[in-house]
């Protein structure tokens, strides 16, 4: 029976994986690395009660709260960015390269 | 427990400090001077209480300095070793006499340059004595890093590309072979470094092969050998001239030394079976190293390239599997070391003077500088090997050994004798005869200085070239003693082919 | 009879024999260190040094005469040379003492006429250097005890040579010429080093005595492959074919030095080298002692021919030389019955051959330096000494009667009879040639009309110049009787060489000797009528295309031109644009190829965040991939 | 089921150094919430540089007093000989860039002020600087404690984010170009960001396999339980995707050179330095531990990506004008050296020992040398802040022979030069790689040493062989500068020449391996 949830949190990562390569808005980026976070959470979740055990939702609780950590950074980078360029695309950031 | 060869290398490093440290470009000289001489005074006192059929190596020191890997900071001389240590010691104070006025009108620091010099020949001893083979790793690298400095900051014009060519080079070869020894260390199992250990732990031959390959590319490439060659003109021609002649002439001798040493004694087997791949490249370099010598136009170039010629015949010597061979070869290292030096101060003096490499710049300099002309017709000669000057004998040596088991090869090497005849003369009519050019109407011949920096140097060269007795009674016990092992092997395989025979 | 056993020797003047070969080293170490300082005496030292070596000869070969004929063969050794290789020392036997005597007689004489002739020379010390440095490596040849040390000498001539040819060298000619006759050398040095190679590596030894005595029985292959590469060697030294172009160039040098080195001397070394290995390597009738006569007669025959179209005095000379010596070596290929006639020649020769060098000297002294004789003519009024000493010089060679060159010519052509008639009809013609060849040079230089340039004001040279000239050609006229009438000379080189066991007896009016004399004759004779009796146009005629032959040496120049030195120049271009483009060019190509590489890769760091997720994304897949792949293996 | 739970015992004292410094950042913190502005830096900078001081000593009292052989804290933290080696290591690089980051003029006096505005030049006439510089480093060093140590998954994921996400806000900091340091940012946490997706995916699908996240468990699981593989093989490299971001192995090193260019450099030298020990004592823990029964499949693949790495790292670096720039492909280069010795490590102890302690000991070789090599790039100055062009560096040797020697001591380092500590780090790992069989390996190695050997020596061609320019950069060495190249310095060249007590000490470390 869990096997669905698990294909549905592969396909989550996927999805979420995909939309950081083809995005460009930042935050929409970030969002999709969000979503792949979150995707891990509902496979420890589906692990955890396939393998009979509790860590697997305790782990998803951490994630939650890295995660959020992890918002609070990105965004403030993100706006500065912003400010500064007016412009929360990806591509327009491309000073460094070679 | 004597301490000669740690003082040996020890004086120059602490004068090198010493040397750098000084502010008085002059007080700099002098003291680097002071100290080569005094280095050269006591490796003289150490040589003569050498015995030449005492243990192989003598003046030994050992001290741990990696227990973990097995390093040992091992020290200790064989004839062959002794030879070249003194070799070295006698062409640094020449050198630091030659190159007094280089660096001079401030570009660069001229302290740094004596001090390097002095650096240099702490390793250039270091190398020749280390009886460890991570030690002489070491030194073989680090020796680089001076003479890496010493072309890139003093050399001509295009003495940055010569430099990073010389150091990319020889450290391309210098870690293929450090796979080798870790190789070497590793299969051999024993714990430990010195070569008195590893002498004898590869059996195999499959395993020998492969490790006197790593060995023996950083040695070809540093000796040089042909087709690995191509670095040498290039650095020797930027290089001033006084560290072009440690370069080609002691530098490059540690390539030779270690196919000696580390490829015959350690790899026997293997040595045997490349010994006709060696024998060829050396024959292609005796005559290829003559040809191209005959066509260049820049002189320093050119000695260069009779260089390669030459190094050509000792590693012939060498594989010839002989002790008239090796011994020659030998020999040949020291006298390399003092007829090419020779020509390259004395090529490096006319260059002072007329401010150009070109050989179709000069004319008829015999007339206006004849002492200068006469120094550089006996250097050539003895490039030449001419009977009576020192090269004479080695070469003939070398020749005589490797005619023993190598006929053919041999003969081919022969004929660079006939060339050798060509570009050395040849370059001494270009430069010395015909009608005076205008631009050396002006020249002026040797003066204090530069007497004093070379009648040593023919000197030794006349010497050596009648009487070689003092250091062939000592180079031949050790070479003995170093060709023994692949002598056993090849007649351990003459033997097993005489079986299938019957 | 073979050659008597070599006995070590110490005592006496025998054992300080060392000296011989010091003493003019020492003088010209002196002289070459002394620098400027000695510019005053040196040429004085120079002679000096020259003669107390010829006193020290003669007192050596007065102790040789005390010893039985069979112990005449004395070794000095010296020191230990090259340590498991070969001792120093010296052989002091009839053979070697012969020409000890002839070069520090003759090369004495030669100092003494330098003198005069290099007086106006500022360089004038560093030449009696150079003299003394020759003498010196001419006596280490001939009286070393083993084959590198005759080698040290060898090449030791063979530098002493190309200094003095060069002497002149801010003139190109000079520096070419003396670079040439190195080069040249050195092909023979070349063989003659493998034959030491092959003879060290056969009887493990290279001493005389030792190969002589050593058990070893190498296979006749050997044997013969060592005497063809001493026969290389010798035709180097002795300008025989195929090595002849370097010699008529090297009379660039100053005059003394080609009678000294290039006529008497020097030259002659390879004589001496097929004597001295004779009985080891050359035995009758080898292959390698046939070789030996076929050289001598091609050469006998060519310097012949290049000296009848030669309008320079010296090279018409210096054709006669290697003419000669290609009698010498004929001689020296029939065995025992010729050694004594080779080296007979080989001191006759010496002292007519020096005798016309010099006389050609002096008349050059007087004529500005004038070597055409087609400039000359006329001269025996002007300088009757030269031409009185030049005449006798000129009567031995063509083997007039009772003069030097009359018996030992003789004498070899006599041997060469025996040996085999062609050869010997040949060396008869090759002396009918000669009567030609030096009748004309005779003509064209003291008879006839004045030709000379008009600042010419020839004069006779000073006493030290004619004294020389005098007392050569008193040994010119004398010493061929002395040493053949009687087998005064073969029995006296016997143990040395060995002898035949039938001394010849010396008939005056064999055939061969009377055609000889006929053919002599004829040549004289056509020489007059062309040269003494007609008119002798200043400017050469164009000639047949025999003359254009003869003059341009027989084409041999153009031969090596064609054959080696363009080849070589060609080689030599190839290999540096090889060594630049091809070795250079691959290294820094690798060089290059890593830097492009590079260069190119690096643009696909392209600076988009989102590809380099792309890139992390792909390598995830990869390694995921990767995983399953090795997994699954 | 009464519902009680047991409370978890935790070794405080095992624990220390990192409860220090993560309390000392809490403090920073505060300080930055209460302390009157002008008085922060005053606060900060020692707080900082005690604390890290102090986690050091207690680090080697920890050592000293004897290496647990069982992990800590429930089994989530393993103070292991490897783990204290580690702490030490970062700690002491730790403290050496914070004293590179306590000289002025490194980081932007308010970062949210957009360059070039009013605003911006307002902070910068009223001296603003940045001080929550200071905890943010303090968590970030926690992290890269915790991250080497942690004994299970999710410590480690933990870890990973609290090492990594200060790093992230540190690299937009700098004073100058800072449009670069914030495009260095935005790169670095967005990579940074999906490749913790990629590991923390990895985890749940190895916690899926094994039940567990227990490093030790997950290894026990091997052996056990079968018909997973799919799960097994995902997991392991979805890990592999996190970790070898993080150590900047090919072809996951992207973000290396934007982010090393674009930081601050003091941030760089601690992320050259101290991020790259973390990350390959988190590798080694979780290869060793958690997957050592794997070994037999992870080895070739490991094999492929060091190859690449090396490869790609020497190759790029090349043709690169920007000195830190080609500092971090360099960095990348070291990385893949460094893997050789991961592909060292066996099922063998004794070769185990030896691959471990050599990794050990080049880590701290290059880390020193690193960090050495950053400090002198942050001297050598233009109007516009650091002469990051190499053009700009001819003729250095001529201008400031002091400083031109010692960078060029740090890239003969770099380039494994003997009587360097390079030489040493560089020898030990390929030995120990040989002795595991992997000689080919070491063969694509010391070829590509000779590659990077070109741009190393480039860098000196330029600063000695060349002819300075007229208004070539000026040289500032501010004090913490000055000692950090001193540091650095002595590190490089005791290392080179008396390499044996570290030897021993990385061996004695390596000896207990990671606790299992």
């Amino acid at each position: 029976m869990t096997t669905h949830y698990l294909v549905l949190s592969a396909l989550l990562f996927v999805i979420g994986g995909v939309g950081v390569l083809v995005r460009r808005n930042a935050i929409v980026v970030f969002m999709c690395v969000e979503l792949m976070l979150n995707a891990c959470n509902l496979a420890f979740v589906t692990f955890a009660r396939q393998n009979g055990n509790l860590d697997g939702q305790v782990i998803a609780f951490f994630v939650m709260i890295v995660a959020a950590a992890e918002v609070v950074i990105g965004l403030a980078i993100i706006v500065t960015i912003f400010r500064t360029r007016r412009s929360a695309s990806v591509d327009d950031v491309n000073l460094l390269k070679y | 427990m004597h301490y000669w060869l740690s003082t040996l290398i020890g004086v120059p490093v602490v004068g090198a400090i010493g040397v750098a440290a000084v502010k008085n470009e002059l007080r700099a000289k002098q003291a680097t001077l002071g100290i080569s001489l005094l280095v050269l005074a006591l490796a003289v006192a150490m040589a003569v209480q050498f015995s030449p059929n005492g243990d192989k190596f003598q003046f030994t020191e050992t001290y741990d300095w990696v227990p973990s890997f097995g390093v040992h900071f091992g020290l200790g001389v064989d004839g062959i070793a002794l030879v070249l240590i003194l070799l070295s010691v006698v062409l640094v104070p020449i050198v630091v006499l030659a190159s007094w006025h280089e660096a001079e009108g401030g570009k660069r620091s001229a302290r740094t340059y004596f001090a390097l010099l002095l650096v240099l020949e702490a390793m250039m001893i270091g190398v020749f004595a280390a009886t460890d083979v991570f030690l002489f790793y070491v030194f073989f690298e680090a020796m680089l890093i001076p003479m890496y400095f010493m072309i890139g900051s003093y050399g001509g014009a295009q003495r940055s590309y010569a430099a990073v060519k010389f150091l990319l080079y020889s450290l391309f070869g210098g870690l293929l072979m450090l796979v080798a020894v870790i190789a070497l260390y590793t299969i051999a199992d024993k714990g430990s470094f010195m070569f008195s250990d590893l002498v004898g732990s590869i059996q195999d031959a499959g395993t020998q092969k492969w490790l006197f390959l790593g060995f023996f590319i950083a040695f070809a490439i540093k000796a040089p050998l042909w087709p690995f060659h191509t670095w040498l003109p290039d650095a020797a021609a930027q290089a001033p001239a006084g560290a072009a002649v440690l370069l080609v002439g002691v530098l490059d001798k540690v390539g030779t030394y270690g196919m000696l040493r580390f490829c015959l004694e350690l790899f026997p087997a293997a040595a045997d079976y490349f010994t006709p791949l060696v024998l060829v490249l050396s024959v292609v370099g005796i005559v290829y190293g003559a040809i191209v010598a005959i066509g260049q136009t820049d002189m320093k170039r050119l000695i260069a390239y009779t260089s390669i010629s030459h190094f050509g015949f000792i590693t012939l010597g060498v594989f010839a599997i002989t002790v008239n061979g090796a011994s020659g070869a030998t020999l040949y290292m020291v006298n390399h070391g003092f007829s090419t030096g020779a020509l390259f101060l004395i090529a490096g003096f006319l260059i002072h003077r007329r401010g150009s490499q070109y050989i179709s710049d000069y004319g008829g300099v015999q007339k206006v500088a004849p002492i200068l002309a006469g120094t550089f017709l006996v250097a050539g000669l003895s490039g030449l090997a001419l009977p009576g000057l020192n090269s004479f004998v080695s070469e003939f040596m070398v020749l005589i050994g490797s005619y023993e088991t190598q006929p053919v090869y041999a003969i081919i090497a022969t004929s660079g004798v006939v060339l050798a005849a060509i570009y050395i003369l040849w370059m001494y009519q270009r430069t010395m005869n015909g009608p005076t050019a205008d631009s050396v109407r002006e020249m002026k011949d040797l003066n204090g200085r530069e007497k004093w920096v070379l009648a040593p140097l023919i000197a030794v060269i006349i010497a050596l070239g009648f009487f070689p007795k003092p250091l062939l009674d000592v180079i031949n016990p050790a070479v003995k003693d170093s060709i023994s092992q692949v002598q056993h092997v090849q007649e351990a395989s003459k033997a097993s082919v005489a079986q299938e025979g019957q | 009879m073979e050659p008597a056993k070599i006995i070590e020797h110490s005592g006496g003047v025998i054992g300080v024999s060392w000296l011989l070969i010091a003493l003019p080293l020492l003088g010209a170490a002196f002289l070459l260190l002394g620098g400027r300082k000695t510019d005053k005496f040196g040429h004085l030292l120079g002679v000096a040094t020259a003669v107390a070596s010829f006193v020290v000869g003669v007192l050596v070969f007065l102790q040789l005469l005390g010893f039985d004929p069979a112990e005449r063969r004395r070794a000095v050794p010296l020191y230990d040379f090259i340590p498991g290789l070969t001792k120093m020392g010296l052989l002091v036997d009839p053979l070697s003492i012969s020409f000890v005597l002839l070069i520090t007689g003759v090369g004495s004489l030669i100092h003494i006429y330098s003198i005069g002739y290099m007086a106006h020379d500022p360089n004038r010390r560093r030449f009696f250097a150079y003299l003394n440095l020759f003498v010196a490596a001419m006596l280490l040849l001939v009286l070393a005890d083993n084959y590198i040390g005759l080698y040290v000498g060898w090449e030791g001539v063979g530098l002493a040579s190309y200094l003095l040819i060069g002497f002149w060298q801010h003139k190109p000619s000079a520096a070419t010429a003396a670079k040439k006759a190195f080069i040249v050398n050195r092909v023979g040095d070349f063989g003659l080093a493998i034959a030491i190679f092959t003879i060290f590596t056969a009887f493990n030894t290279v001493s005389f005595a030792g190969v002589m005595e050593s058990g070893a029985d190498p296979s006749q292959g050997t044997l013969t492959a060592i005497g063809l590469l001493l026969l290389l060697g010798a035709c180097g030294k002795s300008a025989q074919l195929p090595l002849q172009s370097w010699l008529l160039d090297a009379m660039e040098g100053p005059t003394p030095v080609s009678a000294l080195i290039h006529a008497a001397t020097m030259v002659t070394a390879g004589v001496y080298l097929v004597t001295r290995s004779g009985a080891m390597f050359f035995p009758e009738g080898s292959t390698a002692a046939i070789a030996v006569t076929i050289v001598g007669v091609a050469t006998l025959l060519a310097g012949a021919i290049i000296g009848t179209a030669k309008d320079d005095i010296k090279k018409a000379l210096a054709g006669s030389t290697m003419s000669q010596i290609g009698y010498m070596m004929l001689a020296a290929g029939i065995g025992p019955a010729g050694y004594a006639f080779a080296i007979a020649h080989l001191i006759t020769h010496g002292f007519f051959k020096a005798d016309m060098f010099l006389g050609a000297g002096s008349v050059m002294h007087g004529m500005n330096d004038e070597v055409d004789m087609r400039k000359y003519g006329g001269l025996r009024k002007v300088m009757p000494i030269t031409f009185a000493t030049f005449l006798v010089g000129y009567l031995a060679i063509i083997g007039f009667p009772l003069l030097s060159g009359y018996f030992t010519k003789d004498g070899i052509i006599e041997s060469a009879m025996e040996y085999s008639s062609t050869l010997g009809w040949l060396a008869v013609l090759g002396a009918g040639i000669t009567g030609f060849y030096m009748s004309r040079l005779v003509f064209m230089t003291f008879f006839g009309k004045k030709r000379w340039e008009a600042d010419a004001h020839p004069h006779e040279s000073p006493a030290v110049m004619t004294w020389p000239l005098i007392i050569l050609s008193v040994g010119s006229i004398f010493l061929g009787g002395f040493l053949i009438v009687g087998n005064r000379f073969m029995t006296f080189l016997g143990p040395a060489v060995g002898q035949p066991e039938h001394l010849p007896s010396f008939h005056p009016f064999s055939v061969p000797g009377l055609v000889t004399l006929a053919l002599v004759a004829a040549g004289a004779a056509l020489a007059w009528f062309k040269y003494g009796a007609a008119e002798v146009p200043v400017t050469a005629p164009r000639g047949s295309f025999l003359t254009t032959f003869a003059r341009r040496d027989l084409y041999g120049d153009a031969l090596n031109e064609a054959l080696f030195m363009r080849p070589g120049q060609w080689l030599t271009r190839l290999a540096v644009f090889f060594d630049n483009r091809g070795i250079d060019g691959l290294v820094n190509g690798i060089a290059a190829g890593i830097g492009g590489t590079s260069g190119r890769l690096r643009r696909v760091q392209t600076g988009f965040v989102r590809s380099y997720a792309l890139s992390i994304f792909i390598g995830a897949a990869i390694l995921v991939g990767a995983w399953f792949v090795v997994g699954n293996l | 089921m009464n519902g009680t739970i047991p409370a978890p015992t935790i070794e405080y004292a095992l624990l220390a150094p990192m409860l220090v410094v993560f309390g000392a950042a809490i403090i920073g913190v505060l300080v930055e919430a209460f302390a009157p502005r002008y008085l922060r830096s005053a606060i900060h900078k020692p707080l900082t540089l005690l604390t890290l001081a102090g986690a050091f000593v207690i680090t080697i009292w920890q050592a000293r007093t004897g290496i647990p052989t069982t992990p800590s804290a429930m089994g989530a933290v393993a103070v292991d000989g490897p783990a204290l080696f580690i702490w030490g290591t970062i700690l002491v690089l730790a403290f050496v860039s914070v004293l590179l980051i306590n000289d002025e003029g490194h980081f932007v006096a308010s970062a949210a002020a957009v360059p070039g505005s009013a605003e911006e030049e307002r902070a910068l006439t009223e001296g603003a600087t940045h001080t929550e510089v200071y905890p943010l480093v303090l968590f970030a060093v926690g992290g890269m404690l915790l991250f080497p140590a942690a004994n299970d998954l999710l410590a480690m994921f933990v870890a990973l984010e609290v090492m990594s996400l200060p790093l992230y806000l540190l690299c937009g900091l700098a004073r100058r170009r800072r449009l670069l340091s914030q495009e260095a940012a935005v790169k670095y946490f967005l990579l940074g960001a999906f490749s913790s997706a990629f590991f923390l995916y990895g985890t749940a699908l190895l916690y899926g396999y094994a039940g567990s996240v227990d490093l030790a468990k997950i290894n026990t699981a091997l052996g056990s339980v079968g018909g997973q593989d799919t799960l097994l093989y995902i997991g392991v490299a979805m890990l592999g995707v996190g970790l070898l971001f993080k150590i900047g192995a090919a072809p996951f090193q992207a973000w290396k050179p934007d982010v090393y260019q674009g930081s601050p450099t003091p941030i760089t030298a601690l992320m050259a330095s101290g991020t790259l020990v973390a990350a390959f004592g988190a590798l080694l823990r979780v290869f060793w531990v958690a997957l050592g029964g794997l070994e037999w499949s992870w080895t070739p693949i490991m094999w492929g990506v060091a190859i690449l790495t090396m490869v790609v790292g020497a190759i790029l670096a090349i043709t690169q004008t920007d000195i830190k720039r080609m500092l971090a492909y360099s960095s990348i280069a070291h990385g893949g050296f460094l893997l050789i010795g991961v592909v060292a490590l066996g099922n063998n102890q004794q070769q185990n020992a030896s691959a471990l302690s050599a990794l050990l000991f080049y880590l701290v070789a290059y880390g020193f040398t690193t960090v050495g090599a950053f400090a002198v790039v942050t001297t050598v100055r233009d109007a516009g802040g650091e002469a990051w062009h190499l053009s700009r560096w001819a003729g250095l040797g001529k201008r400031r022979p002091l400083v031109a020697v010692v960078f060029s001591l740090f890239l003969l380092a770099f380039a494994g030069i003997p009587l360097t500590s390079g030489f040493f780090g560089k020898y030990a790992v390929f030995q120990a790689a040989v002795a595991a069989g992997a000689t080919p390996l070491v063969v694509v190695g010391v070829v590509s040493s000779a590659i990077a050997a070109f741009f190393y020596v480039r860098v000196i061609v330029l600063m000695f062989f060349s002819d300075p320019a007229a208004d070539g950069p000026s040289v500032v060495i501010p004090g913490g500068t000055w000692a950090v190249g001193a540091v650095a310095v002595l590190a490089t060249v005791v290392l080179g020449v008396f390499p044996q007590p570290v030897l021993d000490l990385a061996h004695t470390a390596a000896q207990s391996l990671f606790v299992r």
